[in-house]
């Protein structure tokens, strides 16, 4: 892209192809940095380059740490994973160690894991995942149980989140986080398994949790 | 005999879930029969042991009680008396428990899988490193404007307590005297017929307590099984009105009394109960008396 | 330090040679996470190999990411460099993102930047000022939120620091800095408005949640 193509009032990009490196460099110092799933998107704005080409970029790293191709794209061979990886979830790529060495890594992350969800806040979640947006009132309903604490420590957790307020009723309604999505290694919500499996004729359920409370 | 762990215990669902697996019942309206008695049976040896009510479990006790009344009365459904749209509806709450326990169950297996993907998940770490301090620099220049009072004023809000929800049941009611269903029915009676069509909060405005609270509900469910009452709602979550549908002279709190002594709780070891009518109205009285 | 040096009672070091990646795969996946620098001998003794094995390890880490060795060890060929650098500043070793790519990383990191500290982050550092030394954990249960990422805004500003470990729960605990102060106008943090008095019975807040996590 020449600098006369570029829409005015924003700074030129620089051109990584120039660098040693390349995009591909380019797009590996920007994982470096990350703190959070990014986006094809977000890399593809600072490099100014196109989504598809950064996402082939991506898709090609991710098979090279796992030791598909060699590094600097001229060996076929497979070789030796590396030890971290880079996976595509909760709608972006972040940077993980390889599980097999999570004994070997757990020294150094402190403070990063924190402790097993009680089943009560299990199902809870589960609840609140499968029927969001939705009211603790409805999620109490499902479980038989008054829920208010356990929502109380999955809020803390950061693992639901109020997202509105019911037009009708007022109440508030919860679902889930870009941290749950990550902490279960999923894309998207919709990733998560069917439970028509677990109960068929499930849906047809839902009319019924709120009135019968 | 059974004996459920109470460290599994997590509500009247899984309870029931946990009740009907073990004898590996069906639900059927029989089963479902001998399930209410062995709950009950449960809940007294608890309090038997613990020698009080917990608190959690009494309040669990009150939503297992509601929900098997609504099996006890589709159980006096004859078999094959299924005719006016009483019976369906009572018929309608028992599938509708059926199906909330599958529910409940769904959602189990579901929290096992959220479990299973959690462990597996935590043994990968993300990249969660500090921002490298060339970079640091070059954030813009922090604009801040807060004097130490302003910053102690937001401390002060944030470390308020918060006004939370109640989400626990009182248990002062455990210890209150006994209430009668009949003797609340009696009242619900006298409001219905003088004061017209009410509303369960106008029924229940001046109940004092829980307990009285709790019991005026379980009288409505008794009258209107009796055809004493009927409901009436405008629209789906609209206020509900309760009237008086008997003809005068009718219905009567004996006949009350004798119908719960035919079909509501059994209730095991009654040599305790003081007029021989372990019914239901003997909660009250037996959270009372055992105190 | 070698096998005989290691003191007893210590728990097994896993095996990484029969791991895909190898002592070279462990010590990556360590330095991919490790949230501070880490020295030759922190990896020695958690891997049990000699410290002299790691730091060739290290060492050759350091030379690929810059393109002189392929990956595997198996190429000798210059490659093109990696988007990363292992950096060994005042004797510990950390990953960076390269440094010819600093414009870029810039115009990530900075984008959505603000000078303005948002109220999440103002309520945090006020609870973490009155609370101090505190760990997120707790911070998160007051809020009722999760803070981590909040929190990492404020380390950023340098406006908190990771004071000291928990001894009990060995979560780390963070209070306020210099800079937080001189921002305030005081001269220690003793100088902060009181807020006890307005509020009877805040001291009790001590356990306040703390049993949800």
């Amino acid at each position: 892209m020449t600098e006369a193509e570029r829409p005015e009032g924003e700074e030129p990009v620089p051109d990584v192809d120039v660098l040693p490196g390349g995009i591909r460099g380019a797009v590996e110092a920007i994982l470096m940095v990350a703190d959070r799933p990014v986006t094809d998107e977000q890399v593809a704005a600072v490099l100014g380059r196109p989504s598809a080409e950064v996402r082939g970029v991506l898709v090609d790293l991710q098979r090279e740490y796992d030791g598909y191709t060699g590094s600097g794209f001229q060996s076929t061979e497979p070789s030796e994973p590396r030890g971290f990886e880079l996976r595509n979830i909760a709608g972006g790529w972040r940077i993980f160690s390889r599980t097999h060495f999570a004994s070997v890594v757990a020294d150094f992350v402190l403070d990063g894991q924190t402790a097993r969800l009680s089943q009560a806040a299990l199902e809870t979640l589960a609840v609140i995942a499968y029927r969001q947006p939705v009211s603790r009132a409805r999620v109490s309903a499902i479980r038989g149980v008054n829920v208010d604490s356990v929502v109380r420590t999955l809020l803390q957790r950061g693992l639901v989140v109020e997202q509105e307020t019911d037009p009708e009723t007022g109440a508030v309604l919860y679902g889930t986080t870009i941290l749950f999505l990550e902490r279960l290694g999923l894309g998207s919500v919709d990733e998560l398994p069917r439970i028509a499996p677990h109960l068929p004729g499930l849906e047809s359920l839902g009319e019924y949790d709120e009135t019968t409370y | 005999m059974f004996a459920v762990q109470l460290t599994n215990f997590s509500g009247p669902f899984d309870l029931l879930l946990n009740l009907i697996s073990r004898r590996e019942l069906d639900i059927t309206e029989i089963a479902l029969a001998q399930v209410t008695d062995e709950f009950i049976a449960h809940i007294r040896r608890i309090q038997a042991a613990e020698g009080e009510w917990k608190l959690d479990e009494a309040s669990e006790f009150l939503v297992v009680a509601a929900t098997l009344l609504d099996l006890k009365a589709a159980r006096l459904l004859p078999s094959g008396a299924v005719e006016d749209e009483e019976d369906i509806a009572l018929l309608e709450a028992r599938d509708l428990l059926f199906a909330r326990l599958l529910q409940y169950r769904a959602f189990k297996e579901v929290a096992r899988h959220l479990a299973q993907r959690l462990e597996e998940e935590d043994a990968r770490h993300p990249r969660d490193v500090p921002l490298e301090p060339h970079l640091t620099r070059l954030l813009p220049e922090l604009i801040w404007k807060h004097t130490p009072e302003d910053f102690a004023a937001l401390a002060a809000k944030v470390l308020a307590p918060r006004q939370e929800q109640p989400s626990e049941v009182g248990i002062e009611h455990l210890h209150a005297p006994a209430v009668s269903v009949r003797d609340q029915a009696v009242i619900l009676q006298d409001f219905l017929m003088t004061r017209g069509p009410l509303s369960f909060r106008q029924l229940t405005e001046d109940a004092g307590s829980r307990l009285v609270l709790v019991v005026r509900f379980l009288a409505l469910l008794e009258l209107f099984r009796d055809g004493a009452i009927s409901f009436d709602q405008a629209a789906p979550l609209a206020e509900l009105l309760v009237r008086w549908s008997a003809e005068d002279g009718q219905w009567s709190a004996e006949a009350l009394t004798s119908d719960v002594e035919a079909g509501g709780f059994e209730a095991e070891g009654n040599g305790d109960a003081p007029d021989g009518g372990p019914g239901l109205r003997s909660w009250g009285e037996r959270e009372a008396q055992d105190d």
